[in-house]
């Protein structure tokens, strides 16, 4: 996975750049997102634009795309300054976009999402879409059924539905926002090449990240963007390893190693055996007192139907789940899971917190039994624990006053796991409980996850392999509803294979 | 010039008010200017509006009665619309409530009140109760949308009325006119004025439930564990799942009380102003209380506020059909217009919206957050 | 029941069909656009009054269909306007429509109750008409019903053969795609709206053009709400919309004729016979929508939703 | 803490507003209303005046007082329940001497305010109560029925007539009965089919009822309700109808063989002069037919032939004079049951409470 090295200088070059963004400035209120940036998209290149979330990234592109205008500064494209005013104008000037929540239309066929806007005539003739659809994923390389709906498909297809999208309209820069986040390795891989392949063919490629590796895997050019500034632009080959380009990206060295003290194993807390149905395939896990296990994999590999049954939202199928020595249904039915039992979910601002209510309220929304005496509320009690939540975990803006939207990801994770810790559970499930969040945030959730399982045991499921294997004592590798492999992290040998479990390659294949 | 809108981050306070009183000046605008097109003094129609429903301790009164079967209904749907369930169907609900009261009523003539009028609420509340319980049970076993069901419901509900009054229920005594027997004594709310020696009109005791109603509403939703796991679920049966709450009783609950709320409306009417059970008694109560519950944002003290303002403009639409002979159907074109007014208003609570001309910037307050929403 | 009499029910139950059949389509173009419109109602009756006092005023039948057509586009403009721009509650201005637009349609109208007008008539197409059974039932109508045989197939084609429909149905499942794509979301829904808008105007000119041919407050009669009940049922397909208002159409006019027939049932219980068989066809859609593995039943996906501001 | 100030503001404004109204008292209006000299007569209508229909009719009725010098307002659509009675106290309020109540479901609402209001003098129409102040009166609108059906029975070919009937109640039903048994007397093999709209005024609906009459064999078209819908139909289909409230053969030119019309201006003509003579009474029960010109028939069809009008003259002059024979004995029931044995002539309250069909009705009394 080196990176190419063919490439001539940055410097050296002297094509026109695809498109060129000139001093671009952009404020919400008083926050500068995108602070005088300059940068210049050259055809035939990969870059990549690497930041922390909230650098400004999302900005810089929805102002690339034509979402947002700029109110400094301007952008060029192939020499000749553009004012966008709509997204169609973008696209118009050969500017493409893959968004990391992909703009698809699941109740449509990918012939039509792909022609979506780019029709051609009023009239449509099904046939026809279907068949250049089918002849532009031929010649690119990127096979699909132009009449399957894309809701029925899986994350990867649906990238090279996006792709597609922008192919067929013949855009010259195409921008890429975190596009591995829902992919497998093996379909990472796939993508990489593709990258190529159209970079070779002359587009100007940006690739937004903030997974070191895939930065230095594909891309030519790096530019790093701290707080809505260009901190380095350099290219790839200036560097050597990842935790070079971390220092560089975060400008001070990263605490990749956590400092991780054992804690003596407890109770077992969490059995479950031989679990099928709603997608899970013979499922056995186990997790005591004192460890943390990591659920890893690719998103929609059967985590969350796992979460579901553990958490009590659905019934398991076949099998058996013991929650503190109880049965599934024994535990679910008794109310008082909510003191044994917490769960931090993976959307902290859709699921785990109301946007609309004030960190009271919210505090109460999962801890209602701890604050109310028979039917009546306790909220001079909650609006207290919620202040202490709030200033053991340097929660800002510390007034509990505020609705939950207020806040930033990073601190509204803190407040949701400080209230779920406030229980004083036997399990915590986790779910991807520092995605999105900045490097400082991260760094606290991981240090609140260390300190709980002293008196739990911590179930955590995410798609980060660093995150795992910086946390857990023991990590499940789960592909299609399978856990394809349990075992601690301390078994090297079984680590180096964890990629090829996520990609559902068993032992006798790898 | 460039316009931006973002969402607001604290409350405007006293400029609400100045929103709220805009809209509603722009509402009676629309209706001066219809009111001249016809052919009628604009601004003087207003006025003799205005003296109709406010200028006299009797229509004030008058106001005061008619907003008792609105507010009720109104905190009745008011509770659903706090979890995002549209129930519409407080109309049937009320005949439904009508026709409880009436069937205890016609049971057990010659009670004395304090055993009969609150079996008759009792009866109301149970069967308006369970009318509302159709479109919940529906839409939680089945997954019916409730804004339908309740709606027909309604239609349903006020055609079975009449099959009691037009059939089984019709009063001998009445030659044959649809409806039942007068109500025996016991069964009739009486007026609140000769037993205060005051002259309060055709004000009744049945008055006497609105702040009832109002402050256990207003208690349940703000003090206790199942009125906040209610206002949770106003964020989506995701969340409620989430956070353990009890949806589907709570679906259940809030119908079910809407409805008995709105029964409990109904029994008042025909018990205090009619005395008997017509289907005159339906006048479309549960539709103004739609009205009512989203103008007055869902809140105890606004509903009971905008109650009181909605049915006073209604008895001052009939003042005004009277000196300037207006269609009756005045009275909802304002009500209409208000709401619709209202409505686009309460965006400038929400939202915040600056006009920048190119070069003048204004800075504005940060919005944190929106980072991620981008 | 004489042969006679079914074929004459079936003629009925088509006549009845045509209004909510307009409407219930027009409640699927707004729908497919992902804007619920529950001001069917008073859109229907605006419209019946501006298509009767049009045709009253020039003596022109089509022009009082346009000006029906118009005046619902126009009103369902307002709505447009509260939810898009000012992003009130769809639900709630909705409702807000249908009072406005009931009341308006009394206040202007009351002078003109009971005024008849001449509109569209019943006539026989050459030929088809002639066919038996079927002539009688579907070719001996008005001009607007033999529209209303297009309608459906217009509206579909709309949908899924042109690249404005395509770019309606992305509009309301997720704006945010269409916008990527260079549409513009905000303009493809006030087009839904407004278009939808029209052809419920067209239903409410059938009332006043076509069925009752003279004005009266209340026209309408509770037609919009079936017409937003059978856009669930119909699964947001106009070819299944036809066979809602067709079952409709078919049990009011059947309910009539069961009393003209001499039955015993009490005419209330009869009179409810439409609203509770709505309620049954909305439990039985929904239970097929829940049994069928396709999503293709469900509703679109970004209903209901407004487009918030960016930026 | 601010929305708590807000709150409490308003309702000390509201109460305010209620404590100042209270004092005054609501009677000091009244007592305008005995100072005005010139006589104001206030007229409640169900429905809107419209170009045809009861409530037009009812206005026709006022305009003829009104060239008599009286000065008179109206509301129209006002829903018959506690609405009307805050209406009818309004109109009391402001002075108006007499007020005419013009539908059965102003009723108690009027006997409420007539109690609040002794020296207003009401009229109400087509119910049954009465007080110190209060008249009821009607028109015995039947024998114009019984005049129509008579016509019916003589244009029909298949034997049987439509009924549009609006709701079931004693007005109706009577008027239904009359219309069959005038029917009959001149064609025993006619019989009456019913369909109930629940509606006063529902073109549409109406119209419906009445192609789904047509539909089962109806030549002939008769309504209760105010709209022309029925008119449309028959005439649609070719077939002949029967108005009803006014002439509404300009709805249905070719089809229109007559109608049952009211005239109210004799009688409230009448009542404002016995008022300005100090003559008026309450109490009493005003039922006025056809001698006194209150009902009548239209003007008959073109297709109604001779000798078909001249029967129906025949009769018509028999009402005239006051001998009104619409209801006497044999009647029976649609079971076949005796209701007036021969002979026995019906009473006024037989009539007011008639909940059943005579014998050639078709369908259900309810």
């Amino acid at each position: 996975m080196a990176p190419q090295q063919s490439r001539t200088d940055i410097a050296s070059v002297d094509v026109l750049p695809q498109v060129r963004l000139v001093g671009v400035t952009k404020r919400f209120g008083a926050v500068v997102a995108n602070n005088a940036i300059s940068l210049s998209l050259m055809p035939g290149r990969i870059k990549a634009l690497l930041g922390e979330n909230g650098a400004g990234k999302s900005t810089l592109m929805a102002m690339l795309a034509g979402r947002f205008k700029p109110d400094e500064g301007h952008i060029e494209v192939a020499g000749r300054r553009a004012d966008f005013t709509s997204p169609r104008e973008a696209i118009d000037a050969g500017i493409g976009m893959v968004y990391q929540h992909f703009m698809l239309v699941e109740n449509m066929t990918v012939a039509e999402n792909v022609l979506l806007g780019q029709e051609g005539g009023f009239l449509l003739d099904p046939a026809a879409m279907r068949a250049t659809v089918s002849a532009l994923a031929g010649r690119f390389g990127l096979p699909i059924d132009p009449a399957a709906r894309v809701g029925d498909l899986s994350m990867g297809e649906r990238q090279r539905v996006e792709i597609l999208k922008l192919l067929h309209r013949q855009s010259r820069v195409l921008i890429f926002d975190e596009p591995t986040a829902v992919l497998t390795p093996p379909e990472a891989e796939a993508l990489f090449s593709a990258l190529r392949t159209m970079s070779a063919q002359g587009k100007a490629i940006v690739f937004i990240s903030h997974k070191l590796e895939e930065v230095l895997a594909v891309a030519d050019e790096i530019a790093i963007l701290r707080r809505g500034r260009i901190e380095g632009e350099f290219l790839a080959t200036e560097v050597d390893s990842p935790a070079e380009l971390a220092r560089r990206m975060v400008g001070r060295d990263v605490v990749l190693d956590i400092a991780r003290a054992p804690v003596p194993l407890g109770r077992a807390v969490l059995d479950v055996r031989g679990l099928s149905g709603g997608g899970l395939k013979d499922v056995s896990l186990n997790l005591r007192q004192g460890e943390i296990l990591a659920v890893v994999g690719v998103a929609g590999n059967g985590q969350q139907q796992l979460v579901e049954v553990v958490c009590g939202l659905s019934r398991p199928e076949t099998g058996e789940v013991e929650l503190l020595g109880h049965g599934w249904d024994a535990f679910s039915k008794h109310h008082d899971w909510d003191g044994a039992l917490a769960w931090v979910p993976e959307d902290r601002a859709g699921l785990a917190t109301c946007r609309s209510l004030d960190l009271t309220d919210n505090l109460l929304l999962t801890t209602r039994q701890g604050f109310s005496r028979g039917q009546w509320l306790q909220r001079a009690r909650a609006r207290e624990a919620a202040r202490r939540i709030v200033r053991e975990n340097n929660v800002q803006p510390g007034r509990i006053g505020l609705p939950a939207w207020q806040l930033s990801g990073g601190n509204l994770q803190k407040f949701v796991l400080g209230r779920e810790l406030l229980r004083k559970p036997r399990l915590l499930v986790a779910e991807q409980p520092t995605q999105g969040l900045d490097i400082s945030a991260t760094e606290a959730v991981w240090q609140q996850l260390l300190a709980a399982r002293a008196d739990m045991g911590v179930l955590l499921v995410t798609g980060d392999l660093a995150e795992a294997l910086a946390l857990a004592d023991r990590v499940a590798v789960m592909f299609r509803g399978r856990v394809m492999g349990q075992f601690p992290v301390t078994d090297a040998a079984q680590v180096e294979r964890i990629g090829a479990l996520m990609a559902g390659l068993s032992e006798d294949a790898a | 010039m460039n316009v931006v809108i973002r969402r607001r981050e604290t409350s405007l306070g006293w400029g609400a008010l100045v929103v709220y009183l805009g809209a509603l000046a722009l509402a009676l605008g629309i209706c001066a200017v219809l009111l001249m097109l016809s052919g009628k003094p604009g601004l003087g129609g207003l006025a003799i509006l205005f003296r109709g429903a406010f200028g006299q301790g009797y229509s004030l009164l008058d106001g005061l009665v008619k907003a008792i079967p609105i507010f009720l209904c109104s905190l009745g749907v008011a509770l659903s619309f706090r979890m995002q369930i549209w129930n519409i169907g407080a109309e049937g609900q009320f005949a439904l409530g009508a026709v409880g009261a009436t069937f205890v009523a016609l049971a057990l003539p010659g009670q004395p009140w304090p055993v009969l009028l609150p079996l008759m609420f009792l009866a109301a509340m149970l069967a308006g109760g369970l009318w509302g319980l159709i479109p919940a049970g529906l839409r939680l076993w089945l997954g019916v949308n409730e804004i339908i069901s309740s709606l027909m419901l309604n239609y349903v509900g006020i055609l079975f009325l009449e099959f009691l009054v037009f059939g089984v229920w019709k009063d001998p005594g009445s030659f044959g006119f649809p409806m039942t027997a007068e109500f025996s004594p016991g069964g009739q709310i009486g007026r609140m004025g000769p037993a205060l020696g005051l002259n309060l009109g055709k004000l009744h005791w049945g008055l006497l439930a609105c702040p009832l109603a109002g402050v256990a509403y207003g208690v349940f939703l703000s003090r206790t564990r199942l009125g906040f796991e209610l206002a949770a679920c106003g964020e989506g049966e995701r969340v409620a799942r989430y956070a353990n709450l009890p949806y589907g009783f709570l679906v259940l609950l809030v119908m079910g009380l809407g409805g008995a709320l709105a029964g409990l409306a109904g029994s008042i009417e025909c018990s205090a102003t009619l005395g008997r059970l017509q289907p005159t008694v339906m006048v479309g109560y549960g539709y103004t209380a739609i009205v009512v519950a989203w103008l007055a944002r869902l809140k105890p003290w606004p509903i009971a506020f905008t109650s009181f303002l909605l049915a006073s403009l209604r008895v001052g639409v009939e003042v005004l059909e009277l000196r300037l002979q207006i269609p009756a159907a005045f009275g909802q074109i304002m009500e209409g217009a208000i709401l619709l007014c209202v409505l686009a208003g309460q965006f400038f609570l929400d939202y915040s919206v600056s006009v920048r001309f190119a070069r003048l910037r204004r800075a504005d307050s940060a919005a944190p957050g929106l980072e991620e929403r981008a | 029941m004489s042969p006679e009499l079914i074929v004459a029910l079936l003629a009925a139950a088509v006549q009845a069909a045509a209004p909510i059949l307009f409407a219930t389509l027009g409640e699927i173009l707004s729908e497919k656009a992902g804007v619920l419109n529950l001001g069917v109602e008073g859109v229907m009756a605006i419209a019946a009054f501006a298509a009767f006092i049009t045709c009253h005023v020039t003596g022109s039948a089509t022009l009082g269909l346009l000006a029906g057509g118009l005046a619902g586009a126009l009103l369902c403009g307002l709505h447009s306007l509260v939810c898009q721009v000012f992003l009130g509650n769809q639900v709630v201005s909705g409702l807000a429509l249908t009072i406005f637009g009931v009341g308006l349609s009394n206040y202007l109208g009351t002078p003109y109750v009971g005024i008849g007008t001449e509109g569209f008539r019943q006539f026989a197409v050459p030929l088809l008409g002639q066919i038996p059974v079927l002539g009688a039932v579907f070719f001996r109508q008005d001009a607007m019903v033999y529209l209303g045989y297009f309608a459906p197939v217009a509206v579909w084609f709309l949908l899924s053969r042109t690249s404005l429909g395509l770019g309606l149905r992305a509009t309301g499942e997720m704006p945010a795609a269409a916008a990527a794509a260079g549409l513009n979301p905000q303009r493809l829904r006030a087009f839904g709206v407004m278009a939808g808008g029209f052809l419920c105007g067209l239903g409410g000119a059938y009332l006043s053009l076509a069925h009752t041919h003279l004005w009266t407050t209340g026209l309408s009669g509770g037609r919009g709400w079936v017409a937003v009940a059978l856009v669930i049922f119909a699964f947001w397909r106009p070819g299944r919309a036809v066979l809602g208002a067709l079952l409709f159409g078919g049990v009011m006019a059947f309910q009539l004729r069961l009393q003209a027939a001499g039955t015993n049932v009490p005419s209330s219980l009869l009179l409810m016979l439409p609203y509770a068989l709505t309620v049954l066809a909305l439990v039985f859609s929904a239970t097929r929508a829940r049994s069928s593995a396709r999503k293709a039943a469900a509703a679109p996906a970004a209903l209901g939703v407004n487009i918030e501001p960016e930026g | 803490m601010k929305h708590w100030m807000r709150t409490l503001g308003a309702l000390a404004l509201t109460l305010g507003f209620v404590l100042a109204g209270c004092q005054k008292g609501p009677d000091k209006a009244a007592e305008n209303a005995t100072t005005a000299g010139e006589l104001k007569v206030g007229f409640v209508y169900t429905s809107p005046v419209g170009e045809a229909g009861y409530s037009w009719a009812q206005d026709q009725g006022r305009k003829a007082i009104e060239k008599l010098g009286v000065k008179t307002e109206f509301v129209e659509s006002v829903k018959e329940g506690a609405d009307a009675e805050r209406v009818i106290e309004n109109m009391a309020r402001s002075g108006d001497q007499i007020i005419f109540a013009t539908s059965f479901g102003f009723m108690d609402p009027t006997m409420k305010v007539a109690k609040d209001y002794p020296n207003v003098k009401f009229m109400h129409c087509s119910g049954f109560k009465s007080a110190e102040n209060v008249d009821n009166y009607f028109g015995r609108i039947y024998q114009a029925r019984y005049l129509t059906g008579m016509v019916a029975g003589l244009m029909t070919k298949t034997n049987i007539l439509g009924y549009v009937a609006a709701f079931p109640i004693p007005e109706v039903i009577r008027g239904i009965n009359a219309f069959t048994l005038g029917a009959r007397s001149v064609n025993p093999k006619a019989q009456v089919r019913v369909v109930w709209t629940k509606t006063w005024f529902d073109p549409a609906l109406e119209k419906d009822a009445a192609i789904s009459l047509l539909d089962v064999n109806a030549d002939v078209i008769a309504q209760h309700q105010d709209s022309a819908g029925p008119q449309e139909a028959a005439a649609q289909r070719g077939k002949y109808c029967i108005g009803y409230n006014s002439d509404m053969s300009k709805f249905a030119p070719k089809a229109h063989l007559t109608a049952a019309v009211w005239n109210w201006a004799p009688l409230y003509e009448s009542i404002v002069k016995e008022v300005r003579e100090g003559a008026w009474k309450g109490g009493r029960s005003i039922w006025w037919g056809m001698d006194k010109g209150v009902v009548d028939i239209a003007p008959y069809g073109p297709m109604v032939p001779k000798d078909v009008q001249d029967k129906v003259n025949a009769q018509k002059a028999l009402f005239k004079k006051g001998e009104d024979k619409v209801f006497v004995g044999p009647i029976k029931d649609q079971a076949g049951q005796i209701k007036f044995a021969a002979g026995v002539k019906a009473e006024d309250k037989d009539l007011l409470g008639m909940t059943w069909f005579v014998d050639g009705v078709v369908g259900s009394v309810q």
